[in-house]
């Protein structure tokens, strides 16, 4: 991989999942090395199988997709983790190994990395946990965490290693907005020494206060690709330029649901 | 990378402690009573070969067979292979015996005058199937006039022998494998409970092998646990019930094989630690990538 | 239960948490019968904490709890699935049942309802998925839905049986801001048919568009109970009313992980 | 609410195939063990018992008794409970078989004239510890005037009479024991893995029972599914093996017990069912309301 290639490419990649649901279509696009990407859309409209597919934890059903120098449809299933390893993931549900702490879940990243070391680990980890302010709960079990807090060890996990590549499932989704405020000014800060960072989110507020490039899906389509974007695209700032809304609630249905017979 | 494996291994055998109780507990106990019908079974069959090493046959001498001939006929017989012991019976002992045998009619005997009984080789085999062999090979001696084998009980012997044989080694090679079987399917459920620890791994980037040595090493030290202490109860209790019953049923002769313990031990660590290797990495295997393959 | 009586009491509650965490500090307040509720307050402050001793999950550790017209110190096991049935919870890990669909998880809860008749289910619960968008979705599992389907799966869920009382942590977290203002607009007009509402939540455009009752959580402490409150309080809009940052990033730190060695 | 609940742990079971197979594999794997080894218990146990009632005491009759005090104690003897079969043995007849066990010396037996054997009973036990008994109440009698109790063997038969049936029981009930152990666990892992699911159920509001059913209705399928199939494979293995082995060891004379399988097959299906419900009754038991117990 040269650094000017683009990191990512997709060439009208369509994803169809085994029980049929086609989740993208026909999406080609491409993302330079050092890009910040949000990534937006309505719920179901494929950003997290957009993000799988990237890790190649699903595989594409049509098109193209290069990932980091890798053709995804070639890679032999054995340099697999490697290239996961240049990767930093923040997964929608965290998917957190629930028997070790949150400092063992950030650690096990270095060890998967190859860090030795016990001393350095320990000091890398927690200073990201520091940084994502769970300095205090680096001992307990993820079971015992607050939904904010388990997504957080995740986003710290995902940064440990330093990777090129950061992608980011709705990593503020379970946090406040000083909380998800700070993740992101920590994710743009990563960005700017130079990894490549895409971020799907439902949060309005990051996307406009960050003006980044922002990719927007919608049924699997992808419907937008603007520079410096807003969470909608500027033209109509109002909800209804997102196509309409996926619920039926909009036209103010009365709810009256049909009585069961006990 | 092993010393990690190592630390996640025992770290998780802690924090997941009925998992690990029900699968040392599981593979014990199956261990436990695959070496107790091991060893029941070899008991008993060597119980039945040392039945089968009385099985004998007598071969009767001409009257005025000489003493150097006798000899040699002895001598030869000993040096075979199949054959255990060889005791001459005089004629005054023959009839000594015969009269002790019909102790409870003293007058059936009386009226025997002149010993006819001839003297006799008694003649014990090693093993009951070479009873023809050895009849044969007396027969044609010129010395022998008659060769008498207890076909009944040799083929009895042969018979049970070769059943108790079938039988046990049906059994304890059955009892094999469906402990493989089991502790194989315990495994495969214990590592299915953890598959999605599985698939975080695997998409944290962990190699094939990073993931499985841990569970690796959970399946060797479960299995070691295992069958230490399955062997802990089978030694004792073999060493506290052996004497009891060898007191009880001492007409059984049950023989002891020195090695038998040490046997065990090698069984039950290559089968607890063998099958909780081989179960954690086909069980891994099958829960990686699972989306691609 | 006389309907004058407040719906949910709590006198002085702490719990703290078998490993020593203090997730609550003398809270009290009351909620009667058709509020409208939302639960504001920074990643582990205690939201959810609270909202399962509203549900008897957990037992609170000293003071006096009741709900619905039950001393919850004093409840008998046999008598909290009563009890819990007049509850409609969507829980922040949503908790569907990974080995029945999404129409089956809904009418999961009519069947633990005692309702028998296979159609009334059926009409039912097409009705409720229908309202909150997935009725496409319906004969599908959990694992094949995307974060926000799952998250409206447990809300159809909680709102199915027609509960005296719901509590919602945090349902919008994985939603895009149409779906998100659509689910609270049917929590909203569940409320106006006579259900009492609390949501947990860190949604400020959803708060501050309601201007309902809000009750704010700051390290387990009550520090707000507005009527008519937006996100923050009204005196100061900023977000640093909100107390510090629990993030050290504020005051933009430069971002030097120590190296690890290999 | 049972319509829903056999409706649920059907699906559960097709929908979570790997659990079911294990749980039914499992368990079918452990009762075709405990039934091999029950029919071979038996079976052996049926063999000596058969060896046992050929024991028997010989009463020597006084020469000279009248066929009536003859019939009126042989019928006296089968009257007795203990005592199986009742044989007389005349004086010809006593001299015909000694003729023909000397057959090889023929020079033994011709010196004998008036045949000096006396006649005999030959009284058959249903079991060998009765002869002492039976050999004193003949010995009572005044037209006997002597008995033959072959003490070594009966000593030898009740002995190993004795050792079969303690090992035997000892194999069955341990193995018994074992079976429910390993069953217990793998029920008591299997709801482990769905701990999340009961967990949830009691939080929606279920009812401990609503929770349960399901569970106990699939340890129940489970535990009739595995017992029928093991059933299968004793009934056709039993029904293709024993007429071989009958044929190979014919002179250990296996007899059968007609109520042998039906009794296995209730056997199994009671500790497969039982085991399978109790079990899942004490494993949800144990993860309802955690938070609280
Ligand atoms: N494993 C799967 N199998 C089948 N269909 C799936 C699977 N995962 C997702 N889908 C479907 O694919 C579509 C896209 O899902 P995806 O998770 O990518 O959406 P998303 O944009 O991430 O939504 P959200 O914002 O709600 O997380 C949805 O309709 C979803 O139901
Ligand atoms: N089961 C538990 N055992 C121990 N501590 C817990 C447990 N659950 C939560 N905590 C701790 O209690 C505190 C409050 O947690 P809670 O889940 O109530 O926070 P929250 O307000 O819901 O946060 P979030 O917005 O991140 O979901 C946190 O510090 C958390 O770490
Ligand atoms: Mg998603
Ligand atoms: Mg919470």
């Amino acid at each position: 991989m040269t650094t000017f290639d683009p990191i990512i490419r997709l060439d009208n990649v369509s994803k169809c999942y085994l029980n049929g649901v086609l989740a993208l279509q026909s999406v080609s696009l491409t993302i330079n090395p050092g890009e910040f990407v949000f990534l937006v859309g309505p719920s179901g409209s494929g950003k997290s199988t957009l993000l799988r597919l990237l890790l190649r934890d699903e595989r594409v059903t049509t098109g193209r997709i290069f990932v980091a120098g890798h053709n995804l449809l070639r890679i032999q299933p054995g340099a697999i983790p490697q290239f996961r390893r240049r990767i930093g993931v923040v997964f929608q549900d965290y998917k957190l190994l629930p028997r070790l702490t949150a400092f063992e879940n950030v650690a096990f990243a270095l060890r998967v990395h190859g860090f030795h070391d016990a001393r350095a680990i320990r000091e890398r980890t927690i200073a990201v946990l520091e940084l994502v302010g769970l300095r205090a709960q680096a001992d307990r079990y993820p079971a015992t965490l607050s939904g904010g807090e388990q997504q957080r060890v995740s986003v710290a996990r995902a940064l440990v290693t330093g990777p090129d590549m950061l992608l980011a499932d709705e990593p503020t989704g379970n946090l406040d907005p000083d909380n998800a405020l700070a993740i992101a000014e920590l994710l743009d800060q990563i960005n700017t020494f130079g990894t490549t960072v895409v971020v799907a989110t439902h949060n309005r507020d990051l996307v406009d206060k960050f003006r980044r490039r922002v990719l927007q899906l919608d049924q699997g389509k992808l419907v937008r690709d603007e520079e410096s974007g807003g969470y909608t695209l500027a033209l109509a700032a109002t909800g209804d330029s997102l196509g309409e809304s996926t619920l039926p609630l909009d036209g103010r249905r009365p709810l009256t649901l049909p009585e069961g017979s006990r | 990378m092993l010393r990690f494996a190592s630390t996640y291994a025992l770290q998780t055998m802690r924090r997941n402690a009925l998992m690990t109780s029900v699968a040392i507990g599981t593979t014990a106990v199956l261990l436990l009573v695959l070496s107790t019908i091991a060893v029941i079974v070899v008991s008993i069959d060597a119980g039945v070969q040392a039945l089968q090493s009385r099985v004998n046959v007598i071969a009767y001498l001409k009257d005025g067979t000489s003493p150097a001939a006798l000899s040699a006929l002895e001598s030869e017989m000993r040096s075979r292979p199949d054959v255990a012991v060889v005791t001459y019976i005089s004629k005054d002992e023959a009839l000594k015996r015969l009269q002790k045998q019909f102790a409870s009619h003293p007058g059936l005997l009386g009226a025997i005058k002149d010993n006819p009984l001839p003297a006799s080789l008694d003649v014990r085999l090693v093993h009951p199937s070479a009873a023809t062999d050895v009849g044969k090979a007396l027969q044609a001696q010129p010395s022998i006039s008659d060769v008498i084998i207890n076909e009944d009980v040799v083929n009895r012997l042969v018979t049970a022998g070769r059943f108790v044989r079938l039988v046990g080694a049906v059994m304890v090679i059955g009892l094999s494998v469906a402990v493989i079987f089991i502790m194989t399917n315990v495994s495969r459920l214990a590592i299915f409970t953890r598959r999605a620890e599985i698939e975080v791994m695997r998409l944290v980037g962990a190699s094939e092998w990073f993931v499985r040595w841990p569970f690796v090493l959970e399946g060797a030290l479960c299995g070691a646990a295992a069958s230490l202490s399955s062997f802990l109860i089978v030694a004792a209790g073999y060493h506290s019930l052996i004497p009891v019953l060898r007191g009880s049923f001492a007409f059984l002769s049950l023989p002891v094989d020195p090695l038998l313990l040490p046997k065990l031990l090698l069984l039950g660590l290559l089968i607890g630690v063998g099958v909780g290797v081989l179960g954690s990495l086909i069980a891994v295997r099958r829960f990686w990538e699972p989306a691609t393959s």
